[in-house]
């Protein structure tokens, strides 16, 4: 197990792309205020699980990806989902329960995807989804594709018989699988130090004879570096690989969980590390981005959500009938 | 006397019970963390506070923490197991058919498993894997009891029943009649509350109870199927039709004493349940029917269930999915011809 | 024509599918080890010969590597996915119910789960962990597709229909019908041979099947009892009784076309199952003929099954437990009245 | 993770007590060849899985345990019973499914068990009797008795996600549990070096942050050593500890299997290495044991188990009424 220390020199990337990943954080940051006020207002139905604070793990790790790889979300998919390149509008509509959102409302907030996006329906079963990536990482390996399955779950997930078998079977047969796990210290309420006694997560891939790696997840460059290397080893024949990205939740696990759990200094020495604040000041070490750039893309992303929270909100609901459709092929 | 909800009435009965025995303990996924929920419905909150060393907090490990809680029975204590939603149940079914129901029978009666799970169910606006009813899957299991309460009388009465039992006893619990309040109440959430006794009482594991009298149909049902028919059966006396609603509450075994009592006298039965139609705990009820008391039949049974199909998220749809008053009238209709 | 076993006709049938399309591949543990058995019941016997890359071997991890072949097939291939004993399938349910099942239906159809599982039930000696009937577990469950293989003709067309369907579908084999030879020939087998065409042939997901027609009765069963019903009617036509006989084959969804033609011509039921009573397969078959065709029955559905206790291992407690030619033909007098 | 080398000295035990270990292991040697005679013979109902070749796992473990102990074990489980303490009367009884059986004729081969001797009915579920030792053990440290849970499980168990979250949990909360991996190279047909990378089984025990250790389980000696080191920190509050015992199946897997997947020169190595004759050479070693010792103790081992096979085969079946009883307590 080795851990990524040093940032990477933000001037090696070009501007084009840096300041993407920049609008591509802020957007899933704004997505989720967004959702977070209309779900609280009461006109969003459901129980939402956000991100706010882990958006560079998602950012990071999907930017290392092409559009033919899968991911394999959770619960807590909004940031994969943007990530890996679904639409505002597609998302919001599922939120609303829309017939043209993008699991036509039967799936809802815990079980976003879009199949031409290269994301299943994500999978609210804690480390569910874990034997799935597998299994579509074998699936890449017998039909000798370059495909790869990005699988995120959180530090919970860890505990799941399904991680444990589902990392195994991936680690004998070398699949073409990056395991991403999200460790946000806790599981639901529970501290991650309640529930394992070794808590650095990355340790586990090498008792199943793999390589694990721990990132700074809240450094979006950091975490792309990490996620390349592991990308191209997976393609050549060298995965699974293990990715433990060390993040933070600033909202509630769900709903209106107000984190009596999470400590003063813990949340506060957390917010210190943004990642959103942080990668801006990397930015503007650069000459050639200015705070105005980023106010720009901040309003430009302000534009997009507000303008598709109206179309979401007037979009068509199922009918009856489809209650009964979508069961079979 | 006090009025409580289904979650006041556990938590009480469980604090209670605790207090009694000193074997019986709780065990789960955030039931007992300071500032945390007290369980994903507060069931267990603060209980922590009052005994510290039996409310344990586990990792997310269906299948472990049951299989522990299957040995910790074994070995003389009582535990109180607790799952976040019921569709998780299915990781922890191995532990539970395989090893906690079978046991005693495989031993030859040498050993027992004083074991309650509890677990709630109900379709309530989260999409399709927090939202299935599980009943289905362990009525009949042999060895194993299964309970549905829709009350908090029942609720705190059966709990304790559950823990003195020397069986594994698995309880089900509606997310919808909780009586959660504030941040977690639940929208669509259905009042459930009862007068409370101060005094320690017990609801038995195997009887269903007539909630309502009637001559004309019976009305069977559980959770918040029940009160759905309560609901119908109110506004069918408004058309003259005399229900009588049976909250049928003891899913394994079924009451069919109780059930056939009333079918003698009304000769017509509507099973209403929430969850898909085909293999649902109503295909048993309506077939022991027959078995039991079909000679008084004047109709065949009639179900009135959920489609056969997941549960979908988006309200319109969930709300269709989830049989309803108009629905359950017109399962009366058709049973009275 | 040759005559064949179930397990003979399974291998061929999964041999001519994979070769047919490079996508069809096994996965289980122990099906294809060099010098080993071809899984618990021979079935994918000396296939890792022909295909050596599409026969994949798995550690123990039956929740994890259903996992597997859910992710597999999502992504295109046809996995065909065998547990050693149908009792295990418990630690894999939640993959076949939560995921395999429901997955459609979250993506709004957007994706499809072309899934095959086996699983072998039924009591043998082997105690209550290797025995149970499994069937009542998956019936029902949307958007899972569940059959039957009650002889060797039905086996080879039904598996060659699950791996072309585009769902999961979930086949249940019978221990005892299995046709194992030499040393793995099982005590209490019964001949299920039958002659297969040369020529590719299917057998559709959705039928029950008439093998012996009569008027006075309706038998139904599957598997093993289905071959029980055959003998109980031979012996009541020297009695002067007629039953008609179903194999119900079709679980999920259960074909009422073909059973109330029947009944519609007997007006009298008798479902036989293995498997204890309660909440089992026949209770809901026994409530669907009361919809489907209730006007027909001349009296109430009688169920023959196993009594609600887990399986026995000596054989004196296991032959009681399960149906057998007397039981079934006291259910029939029964029926008649 | 360490590992036991050098055999305890045979002359720094008690001569009745080593002699009785000796015994023990021809009894279970001898116990297995007799049921697979009544097996094959046809006139022993069910199944069978047999332990030839690894009764010093079982006698080594049991040896270091008290009555009060609990053993958790699987469907492999006649060696454990008789290194517990169970009877050859009753086990025997059972496997001809009388209704004097240790479970009444219910249990069978698989479910061995008897409470008042500590042992649970064995679990033929792989690695499912894993959370239950685990959950015995917690109640032992709830009740504050001095007991520990013994899990047996062999080396294919490893992989069930009911291994992880089983040991996971006794290591959190240091619970009085010792796991006994029986590692005898195969899951059945299957070698473990199919199904995991790293196949030194006890190392998994530091990535759960507890206690592991390979010791020699074809070594009686080593075996005991081990076990009462271990049961020593279980009982002292620093358990868990996971013992990897290296040995071999000498016979099929079960029933008729011929074992055609373990190569001849494997077969052949192991047989040399076999438990008893090993045993009785260092037995040899003390002044105070001769050959006709050890071969008075084969044919006392060999009356008994005559004896009682002839009891067992005249012991009274169940009656059809028993089929109901014993559901419910
Ligand atoms: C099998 C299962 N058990 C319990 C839950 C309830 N639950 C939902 S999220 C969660 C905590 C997950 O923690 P982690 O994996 O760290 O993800 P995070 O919430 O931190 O993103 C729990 C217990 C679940 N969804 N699935
Ligand atoms: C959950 C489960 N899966 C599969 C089986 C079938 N099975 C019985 S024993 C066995 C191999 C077990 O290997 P191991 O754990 O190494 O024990 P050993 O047989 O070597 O003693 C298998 C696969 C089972 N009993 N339980
Ligand atoms: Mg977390
Ligand atoms: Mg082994």
């Amino acid at each position: 197990m080795s851990t990524t220390t040093t940032s990477p020199d933000p001037s090696a990337y070009e501007r084009g792309f840096i300041l993407d990943l920049y609008r591509r954080l802020v957007l899933i940051r704004e997505f989720e205020e967004r959702v977070k006020f209309l779900f609280l207002e009461g006109t969003m139905p459901g129980t939402i699980h956000q991100c706010q604070g882990q958006e560079a793990t998602a950012t990071g790790v999907c930017a290392a990806l092409d559009l033919e790889d899968f991911i394999v979300s959770t619960f807590r998919g909004h940031g994969h989902a943007l990530a890996k390149g679904l639409g505002v509008q597609e998302m919001l509509d599922e939120l609303f329960g829309a017939s043209t959102g993008c699991c036509k409302g039967k799936g809802g907030s815990m079980h976003m995807g879009n199949m031409e996006k290269g994301m299943i329906p994500a999978i609210a079963i804690v480390g569910g989804g874990i034997p799935l990536a597998a299994g579509m990482a074998l699936a890449f390996k017998m039909k000798k594709t370059r495909q790869i399955a990005v699988c995120f779950f959180g530090d919970g997930a860890v505990a799941e018989g399904a991680f444990h078998e589902g990392v195994n079977m991936a680690s004998i047969w070398n699949l073409p699988a990056l395991f991403v796990c999200e460790n946000n210290l806790y599981g639901a309420s529970t501290h991650i130090g309640k529930v394992m006694k070794n808590t650095r997560v990355s340790d586990r891939a090498a008792s199943y004879g793999f390589r694990g790696e721990t990132v700074d997840g809240n450094d979006v460059l950091a975490v792309l570096e990490a996620a390349r290397k592991a990308v191209a080893e997976c393609r050549n024949g060298g995965g699974p690989v293990l990715l433990e990205l060390l993040t933070y939740r600033r909202t509630g696990h769900s709903r209106r969980d107000p984190c009596h759990y999470q400590p003063k200094d813990e949340r506060e020495a957390w917010f210190m590390r943004d990642p959103i604040e942080r990668f801006a000041e990397v930015l503007l070490t650069r000459k050639d981005i200015e705070r105005a750039d980023l106010d720009a893309l901040k309003s430009s992303v302000d534009d997009e959500l507000t303008v598709a929270i109206e179309v979401a909100q007037q979009a068509p609901q199922p009918s009856a009938a489809d209650l009964l459709t979508d069961v079979f092929a | 006397m006090k009025i409580q909800g289904i979650a006041e009435a556990l938590r009480d009965a469980i604090a209670e019970e605790m207090k009694r025995d000193e074997t019986v303990f709780c065990i789960g996924e955030d039931i007992a963390v300071p500032g945390g929920w007290g369980g994903a419905f507060t069931v267990t909150l603060g209980l922590e506070q009052k005994f510290p060393d039996r409310m344990i907090d586990t990792p997310i490990a269906e299948l472990g923490f049951f299989g522990m809680a299957v040995g910790a029975a074994m070995m003389g204590m009582r535990p109180i197991a607790d799952v976040q939603y019921g569709d998780f149940l299915f990781l922890a079914s191995d532990q539970i058919i395989n090893n906690a129901s079978k046991m005693r029978y495989m031993s030859g009666g040498t050993c027992k498993v004083p074991l309650v799970m509890r677990a709630p169910i109900g379709a309530t606006g989260r999409g399709s894997q927090h939202a299935q009813s599980m009943e289905r899957y362990f009525t009949g299991v042999p060895g194993l009891k299964v309970v549905a309460v829709s009350n908090a009388y029942d609720a705190k009465g059966i709990l304790k029943s559950a823990v003195r039992d020397d069986n594994p006893v698995l309880i089900f619990e509606h997310k919808l009649l909780y009586g959660s309040k504030g941040a977690r109440r639940e929208p669509g959430a259905v009042d459930a509350g009862s007068e409370i006794p101060e005094e320690d009482y017990v609801v038995p594991l195997d009887t269903a109870k007539v909630y309502r009298e009637g001559t004309d149909v019976t009305l069977l049902g559980w959770l918040l199927m029940h009160h759905f028919n309560l609901l119908a059966a109110e506004s069918l006396a408004g058309e003259g039709v005399s229900a009588e609603v049976i909250d049928v509450r003891s899913l394994s075994p079924i009451d069919y004493a109780t059930i056939g009592a009333s079918i003698k006298k009304t000769g017509r039965v509507v099973i209403v349940e929430e969850g898909p139609k085909t293999g649902g705990v109503s295909a048993e009820i309506a077939a022991g029917i027959m078995e039991h008391c079909g000679e008084f039949l004047q109709a065949p049974v009639v179900r009135v269930a959920s489609p056969d199909v997941p549960v979908p998220f988006t309200p319109v749809l969930e709300n269709a999915y989830r049989p309803d008053v108009p629905r359950i009238i017109a399962g009366v209709r058709s049973v009275l011809g």
